[in-house]
């Protein structure tokens, strides 16, 4: 009847707590749907928006900026549900008696979140270009923004997951998710919308700042990662 | 600098910094003065768009651009962005002293450290601002320093609203000394994005140039006035808030026995 | 006042109130905050001397 | 024999407040800890810090020789804990939970752990299903498995009766027994009569002070209960 344990090294920590939650989200799809969804209807709302314009406004110059509020956005949304599941039932502290290294926990948790984000961006954005980019021409290497949008997602919900543990356990979640996450996310989103901008618009002198934004884009990642990596042990054992 | 041999030490207020608390806000107080005045009677103008036409000789010097008095503004604009900054500092150092040692003395300097870099985050914005209104004739440009200092003002506005939001003393502190070191780091990141992205839009009008002998002495004089000033608002606060503590701390013992 | 001249101190005038403004409103800023700091203070001097008269009065009892 | 665990001048302070004040006990291995208290008098809050949930102010605390301070994790994989939050993941199905823990914990050959340990709590036959579905008895018995699965030295109990009906107590207690030997049990409860006679040492707090300590046999259960209406009416005043 007697156990034998052997420690298991962090990666195999981080494939258990990573297949927790794809299981989680594979039964009961919660993520995926509301994210797609509130996508969806911000879409929509642009469109509100943007309807009068006729052709006065070039769509060319704001898809860009368009697209990144409805990144923010749905990442907030997901960001606010991630830590629903550990604390229905006091599942995080079933975790934190686990000997494991907590930033274990961080990686993982991470890691789902940006899939999520992955998988709903997978679907939001052609329909965005199928909204708004159809009735212009947008430059020809525009297929270049998957490489700030990919950044982007990871420095969004990377930083976001940290964030996310800080409010999970506060009065006023989610408006207080929103009002730290927005501000500090500021220089990912300015690099990564002006990138994005960039690219669309495809003017001549277009690359030469595509690279650098998105070259700043990766490195505030680095940084924010590397230090969401560092805190995160004072932050979930609080 | 607690001496935390009592059993339970009461939160106490700071020792000889607050002697030097209250005459640190009067030389402040004194030094931003001289800076004042110096900056509108000793300091040269700055040459601003030069003017079509004969050079005039005014004061021994042959001027042939307009004279800018807006630039004036640059005087204290500078040491009172620079001192929100040096606060912030201030405040993520206590954070992390915080965070090794668990002291709730260490929170309280953070807390007040980021009091003081709001409030002069608040003076740079309006400087700056003002500035920005006469120099551009808008009210407001994306222009990387402004969004600098907003974002550094809405993380600290976000700082208090998280402490607001959080009853719990320990783990109110631990949060907000997190947010305060990812605010460390996050700003100087906010700044150099902003500066080295080349915004098509709107170019960036650095004029800063050199500084004459006379102009940089100014400057200094006003720096360490406000660098004083900052220092002495943010010990009285600190023994404000300690001594609202120790108040607290004795009526709750007063009541348990 | 030739018009050269007129052009060399042209923006003077016009910047003035901003300059004013500037300066004013930041030391209002300032001094707000440091009276807020001493009424604040002197507010808590006032509880811990109602405090210590407590202190006093349960010592009496005591002995 | 190594004491299961020894704690000394243990404290925690939230703010000013002294939640545990000072204490200092020592339990035998194999020992059925109670402990008895007012609300708020710190009975939780000490049993969070003996179980790596909450790190405390000051004092020192080791369990089965493992100093938590120091070593928290090491001495984690002794430990276990039921509370009255089962801490399982709702749209995970039993086995899936179980599984997940057993991994975590690095239990060789999990699969044989965790079939091992439903049958014990008798969920074999849902293993399958979500835990969402499980009634309330249910779900407990399935976090017994799981604060077991890792065969722990150390189980601590945070008033695990709540919301239980009588049936549900008395399948309880019975796993509760045939998992006791070779395990130390500390149960933090508000039943008076059931935590003295499951116990071999009984414990009584009071704002945050230890009030009584010592084998159960020292105390006589009439006397005891007159003692704790005591501490409850100092503790409560």
């Amino acid at each position: 009847m007697s156990v034998v344990l052997k420690t298991p090294s962090t990666f195999q920590q981080y494939k258990t707590l990573l297949r927790k939650d794809l299981e989680q989200e594979f039964r009961t799809k919660e993520m995926i749907t509301s994210m797609g969804i509130y996508a969806l209807l911000v879409l929509v709302v642009f469109g509100a928006a943007l309807g009068q314009t006729t052709q006065a406004l070039d769509l060319l110059q704001v898809s860009g900026g368009l697209l990144w509020t409805l990144i923010v956005f749905t990442s907030l949304l997901g960001l606010n549900r991630s830590f629903n599941h550990e604390k229905e039932q006091g599942c995080l502290e079933g975790i934190l008696l686990v000997p494991l290294d907590r930033s274990v926990i961080f990686l993982a948790k991470a890691t789902s979140n940006i899939l999520f984000l992955l998988a709903v961006e997978v679907i939001t954005v052609p329909l965005f270009y199928f909204f708004f980019l159809t009735a212009v021409t947008p430059g020809e290497s525009f297929w270049l923004l998957v490489l700030p949008l990919l950044v982007g997602t990871i420095g969004m919900a990377g930083i976001g997951t940290l964030l996310s543990t800080i409010t999970v356990n506060t009065r006023g979640k989610d408006v207080m998710l929103a009002v730290l996450f927005v501000p500090i996310i500021f220089p990912l989103l300015f690099a990564c919308a002006s990138a994005t901008t960039a690219i669309i618009v495809g003017a001549e002198g277009a690359m030469d700042v595509f690279y650098p934004a998105l070259l700043l884009a990766a490195g505030y990642d680095v940084i924010m990662l590397l230090l969401s990596w560092v805190l995160y042990d004072f932050v979930i054992s609080a | 600098m607690a001496n935390a041999k009592k059993s339970h030490a009461l939160p106490e207020g700071g020792q000889w910094p607050d002697a030097i608390a209250f005459w640190a806000v009067l030389a402040g107080a004194v030094l931003t003065t001289i800076g004042f005045l110096m900056a509108f009677l000793y300091a040269g103008p700055v040459n601003g768009a030069s003017v079509d036409g004969m050079p005039e000789m005014i004061g021994g010097q042959m001027v042939s651009s307009k004279l800018l008095l807006s630039q004036k503004i640059f005087y204290f604009h500078m040491p009172v962005a620079i001192v929100s900054f040096g606060a912030l500092a201030f405040a993520g150092y206590y954070s992390v002293r915080f965070l090794m040692t668990k002291n709730q003395r260490y929170d309280t300097c953070a807390k007040v450290a980021m009091e003081i870099s709001l409030i002069f985050v608040v003076c740079t914005m309006i400087t700056g601002d003002l500035w920005t209104r006469f120099e551009w004739g808008v009210w407001w440009t994306w222009d990387p320093r402004l969004t600098t200092y907003l974002i550094l003002m809405l993380i600290i506005i976000a700082y208090f609203v998280l402490r607001g939001f959080i009853d719990e003393p320990e783990r109110r502190s631990i949060y907000s000394a997190v947010v305060s070191i990812i605010a460390l780091v996050d700003v100087p990141i906010c700044l150099m994005i902003t500066r080295m992205i080349p915004s098509s839009i709107h170019p960036v009008v650095l004029r800063e140039g050199g500084m004459t002998g006379d102009m940089g002495m100014t400057v200094g004089v006003c720096m360490i006035g406000m660098i004083l000033l900052g220092f002495g608002m943010y010990r009285l606060r600190f023994r404000q808030v300690r001594l609202a503590q120790r108040v607290q701390a004795l009526k709750d013992e007063l009541e348990e026995n | 006042m030739n018009p050269v001249l007129a052009e060399i101190y042209s923006t003077i005038l016009p910047s003035a109130p901003f300059i004013i403004a500037a300066y004013a409103l930041m030391w209002l800023v300032l001094l707000i905050y440091v009276v807020m700091v001493v009424r604040g203070l002197k507010k808590t001097e006032a509880q811990m001397s109602i405090l210590e008269e407590q202190v006093a009065e349960l010592r009496a009892q005591k002995h | 024999m190594q004491a299961a665990i020894t704690t000394k001048k243990l404290s925690k302070v939230f703010g000013t407040r002294k939640a545990v004040d000072n204490i200092s006990l020592e339990v035998p291995q194999g020992a059925f800890l109670s402990i008895f208290g007012p609300n708020g008098a710190g009975k939780t809050t000490l049993l969070r810090m003996l179980s790596t949930l909450s790190r405390p102010t000051s004092g020192t605390a080791k369990l089965m020789g493992i100093d938590l301070k120091e070593d928290a994790d090491k001495a984690r994989e002794h430990i276990g804990l039921i509370s009255h939050n089962s801490m399982l993941y709702p749209d995970l199905t039993a086995e899936q939970n179980l599984l997940l823990y057993a991994q975590l914990y690095g239990v060789q050959n999990p699969h044989e752990r965790v079939m091992e340990m439903l049958e014990a709590v008798e969920l074999k036959h849902r293993r399958l299903d979500v835990v969402r579905t499980f009634s309330r008895g249910m779900t407990q018995r399935l976090s017994i498995a799981r604060a077991l699965i890792n065969d722990p030295d150390v189980v601590f109990l945070d008033e695990p009766y709540s919301g239980l009906d009588p049936h549900a107590v008395e399948i309880f207690d019975e796993l509760i027994a045939s998992q006791r030997e070779g395990r130390t049990f500390v149960m933090v409860s508000h039943d008076l009569q059931k935590g003295f006679d499951m116990c071999t040492h009984a414990l009584v707090l009071a704002r945050g002070k230890e009030v009584a300590f010592g084998p159960k046999e020292e105390f006589e259960f009439g006397a005891f209960s007159l003692l704790y209406r005591e501490t409850v009416g100092m503790g409560v005043s």
